[in-house]
């Protein structure tokens, strides 16, 4: 049985990454799972210098879902590559950093500093520009294009990854991260949400509009997965609400060649393993051997 | 090593309208927690709650673990449904729990409404002469009172905001009365979000001997999300790692 | 204490009406609750000619959602003012129907024969445009913009209501609304959405890509309304997973002077009700005098 | 008039591994069901699962009324949990139950699996002789036999694909043999959708005399989503209203 997918020039030994954000940078987890069972870790993003974050509460519980607005907390690049990524050396499994910036050239700088250090760098463009003010790098045409065009000319080694929000439309999105060289792109990132508390008529977040994931959001997920899948070329990861492997499946269907799992390591720390392992039983039962020959697969012309 | 596994409900005991002590089974391999830290526990297929929920040990012994939950969302309302027999998710023992009493320190024990969950098992695990204050807005606030009145060697101090049991007052009041008293005392507080405001405020109790257990929102419970980030002078920390205890003098 | 609220020349006993589509014409309905304690009842969207709908499945449950693509099944208008407007007009409340074309002739023919008939028309736009090629009328600004401008011309005497689908940015097809003339603006429709079975690998519904709706989607919807309140001054109609009168008064403090039930009332046949008693018990229990004096009322800036 | 309403759990008898007997306590104010009709349940206050279930009428008497359940996904799965005393939320009876057999009509009752719920009531409604053919893919998805062979005045026949119980052979082999033998046959079929859509191939069924009992997805049960329709010769109707009886001449 064939697991093992190619995401650019990334050979995972099977489609199951980590979600960004959601797996801190590998120590933690290593309590609860053998990280060289993972296709691959998708860090926490990372920005060039360390960020505080958001004052709390910044997480809030909704129907089958949570908002978080951590606000990019990290170690920021120089913290990253001393203190955390030897530690992810150890294992023998790639390294994917999610990166973000408040303009093109702190993209590029983290992009250069990146490049052949880890396997994949995964551009994290729901920030917001701070020239523009304050206009999303990830919903905006002109932004976006640009962005990614100066990124690509310094990933030279790694594989450049373009995260997509799902504000932006799909397809026309999807086809420009493509056209500037783009390797592959995930999808989809949190949706922008808002609870209020109303006791006290504040929102329920410390920022206010925080980003939607979990089960909720999935079916919304699969469906720009579909989409992207028949716009581009390129491989896709697929993310938004995996629980278990039947949700894996679902996106791989839909089109995704590999698919990371997020909120769910907040529910089961071993998330990532039951969803391989649910991955494998359908594989199983089903006679397939492999992996890459169901992607895309769903029968429906659209 | 933290564990993630499912425990057998043992019983429940209802306490109050909202107050219940639910005992799981927890294998016999499980490492034993320090007063102070949690688990995290889920029950049921569903999706809807779909986090974790953080609960205090409160007692615990070779073969089963206690814990002393107060119905308020959707989560403990989904807890108080189990009955014996059922399995539920638990994930422990996690965070920081309170540093034992150094030799000639008096323990002061602090404990405002549910916030007396740690404390009852900090209070049993000191083997010496402690104080032990303990309140509410009013007497049904106090709850497992016929399990806090068999703490051995515990001098009790009951607080009830309204009067209708013990001194009227909050137990912050008390606190500033026994430190007038007491030589060498090392506090250990554990209350509603609203108390440990307050206690920030409090000049004279910034000292290093004041150990406060918080509560912030968490969604993993184990590090990962950054969800649980509480200020303090060093910046962000999360509550589930670097906590749920800390030092008052680090807030 | 005062729920009375006005949208466009409406004027609304209480701010609970029922979502296009979750409601029927009203006589089932009546069978379960007082029609006449609604605040206004919206029917299932009507087209010039009758429409037979898609084939089955046309419901799909998600996590704290659901999928539909009933595919506009309707009476039609003749038959809708023919059969169904008589039983409404037996009721003491404002009732408005919702439209839905292929081109804007069709939206503008719609307009004129429901002109002063009824009370509100409700402009649904995420219909494709038969002439370009399936460009939905809710995502395409051009398109977007010229059928409420021409629909503006034709409806003389009812309130006109334009309804936004979530896809498009908020923030500027609200404005657009506005600026064309729209009286007041409803939102959200449903996500687009798609759920696979992975044991047939078919789109669960018969249609493939369905409209997610239920709390689920509350947080996004919050979010959306919170947007349109703070870009027009025309009242704005919230809806999205609103289940009791907590949610209600979440979307009201968004920026919503009206609520809509949705699919509650497939879960509670009487979730309207339930919802005006939950706002009731609200303003009575924090002393509030008037439900106008809470719209808008979250105390963030933003 | 359709009700909705809170019935408590009588009692829950388990049948198999996959089936079930719940009984629920309906208000003596209820409108009597007739067989094919449905209720429409739901339990729990979480919203996952969302939507509530149909489930026909397997039974009822003047203070109770009893569904044959079988547990296939999430939502069955929760009913499963439920237990005596709770509370379930139920609306009913929905739709178009089957019409009686007139005066000199033979009936055929026909049911697959767990199809065979409407087709108990209905057999117990009709005080005249009946033919009933019961079958499954094997002998374990004969569910209730101990209810069925209890019906008075019916010629029982047995059917499964395996041959692990009864003739070996499906219900509708069997349906094709009765009808050569008998004179004026009204028949009534319940079973999986797979063996609606065999039906509707089988052109000497189409008959005005032949009732199925279809299933389609349901949001309201109540006929205001659309989401049940059933294409039928006279366009789409919905399963909660115009069904989930309909005469086959007409699908
Ligand atoms: C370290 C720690 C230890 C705790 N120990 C105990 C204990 O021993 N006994 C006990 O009864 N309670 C304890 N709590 C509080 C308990 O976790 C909350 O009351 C519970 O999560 C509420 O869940 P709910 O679904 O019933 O409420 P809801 O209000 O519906 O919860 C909504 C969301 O807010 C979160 N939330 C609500 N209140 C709190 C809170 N006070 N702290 C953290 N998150 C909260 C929930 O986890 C959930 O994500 C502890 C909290 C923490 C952080
Ligand atoms: C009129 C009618 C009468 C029925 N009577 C009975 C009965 O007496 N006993 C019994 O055991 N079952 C009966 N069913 C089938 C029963 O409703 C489904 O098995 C049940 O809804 C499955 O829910 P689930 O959550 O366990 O399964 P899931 O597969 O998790 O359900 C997912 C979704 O599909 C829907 N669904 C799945 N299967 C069916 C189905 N066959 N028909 C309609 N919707 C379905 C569910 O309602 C839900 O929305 C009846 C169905 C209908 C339409
Ligand atoms: C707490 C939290 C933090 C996140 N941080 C990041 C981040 O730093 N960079 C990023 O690109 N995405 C981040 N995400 C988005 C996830 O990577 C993922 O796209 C999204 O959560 C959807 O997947 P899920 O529903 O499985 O969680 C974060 C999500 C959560 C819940
Ligand atoms: C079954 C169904 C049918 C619907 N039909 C229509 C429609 O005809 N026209 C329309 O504008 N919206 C329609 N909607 C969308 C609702 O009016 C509403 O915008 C959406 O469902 C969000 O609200 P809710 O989450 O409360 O259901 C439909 C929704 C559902 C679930
Ligand atoms: S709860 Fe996730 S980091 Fe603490
Ligand atoms: S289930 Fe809603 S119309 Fe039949």
């Amino acid at each position: 049985m064939n697991l093992s997918v190619k995401i650019g020039t990334i050979v995972m030994k099977n489609p199951v990454m980590t979600a960004s954000g959601t797996f801190g940078y590998g120590p933690e987890m290593a309590e609860f799972i053998d990280l060289n069972a993972l296709g691959a870790i998708v860090v926490k993003g990372i920005s060039v210098r360390p960020k505080q974050g958001n004052p709390p509460p910044r997480i809030w519980e909704t129907p089958c879902g949570m908002l978080n607005s951590i606000g990019l907390q990290n170690v920021g690049l120089k913290a990253f590559l001393r203190d955390k990524l030897p530690f992810l050396r150890k294992y023998n499994i790639p390294v994917i950093v999610n990166i973000l910036g408040g303009s093109t050239e702190e993209y590029c700088n983290l992009a250069e500093a990146l490049d052949g250090q880890v396997h994949g760098i995964e551009m994290n463009l729901s920030c917001p520009n701070v020239k523009s003010g304050g206009i999303m790098f990830s919903s905006d045409r002109a932004l976006f294009t640009e962005v990614i065009r100066e990124v690509r000319k310094r990933v030279k080694r790694s594989t450049l990854i373009v995260k997509l929000s799902p504000q932006a439309p799909v397809r026309d999105f999807s086809i420009i991260a493509e056209a500037e060289g783009a390797d592959a792109l995930s999808l989809i990132n949190t949706i922008p949400a808002l609870a209020i508390d109303i006791e006290t008529r504040r929102p329920r977040l410390a920022k206010g509009i925080g980003g939607l994931s979990g089960p909720a959001i999935k079916p919304v997920a699969v469906r720009m997965v579909w989409e992207a899948y028949r716009s581009v070329t390129v491989p896709i990861i697929g993310m938004g609400g995996i629980m278990t492997g039947e949700d894996a499946i679902e996106f791989i269907l839909a089109g995704a060649t590999a698919v990371a799992v997020g909120t769910a390591n907040f529910i089961w720390p071993d998330a990532t393993m039951r969803v391989l392992k649910g991955i494998r039983d359908y594989m199983q039962s089903h006679g397939i051997e492999d992996i890459n020959s169901i992607v895309g697969g769903i029968l429906w012309e659209g | 090593m933290t564990k993630c596994f499912k425990a057998e409900v043992i019983s429940k005991e209802i306490l109050s309208d909202r107050h219940f002590l639910l005992r799981l089974f927890i294998p016999a391999d499980s490492l034993r927690p320090r007063a102070g830290q949690f688990y995290l526990i889920r029950t049921g297929t569903s999706y809807d709650p779909l986090l974790r929920r953080p609960f205090s040990v409160f007692n615990w012994d070779n073969n089963y673990m206690e814990f002393l939950i107060m119905k308020k969302g959707r989560g403990t309302e989904q807890l108080l449904q189990v009955s014996k027999g059922m399995f539920v998710d638990v994930i422990g023992p996690l965070g920081r729990g309170f540093p034992l009493p150094e030799r000639g320190q008096q323990p002061v024990l602090v404990g405002g409404g549910i916030g007396i969950a740690p404390l009852y098992l900090l209070a049993r695990e000191i083997d010496t002469q402690k104080i032990m204050l303990y309140g509410g807005k009013s007497r049904d606030e106090l709850i497992a009172m016929e399990y806090i009145k068999m703490i051995g060697d515990t001098e009790l101090r009951i607080f009830t905001e309204d009067g209708s049991e013990g001194i009227k007052g909050t137990v912050l009041d008390g606190l500033r009365e026994v430190l007038t008293d007491v030589e060498s005392p090392v506090v250990y507080i554990c209350g509603p979000g609203q108390m440990i405001e307050t206690l920030k405020g409090l000049e004279d109790l910034r000292t290093d001997e004041v150990y406060v257990s918080v509560e912030e929102r968490m969604a993993c419970g184990i590090g990962v999300c950054l969800g649980c980030a509480y200020p303090t002078r060093e910046g962000m920390k999360r509550v589930c790692i670097e906590g749920p205890v800390f030092k008052l003098s680090e807030l």
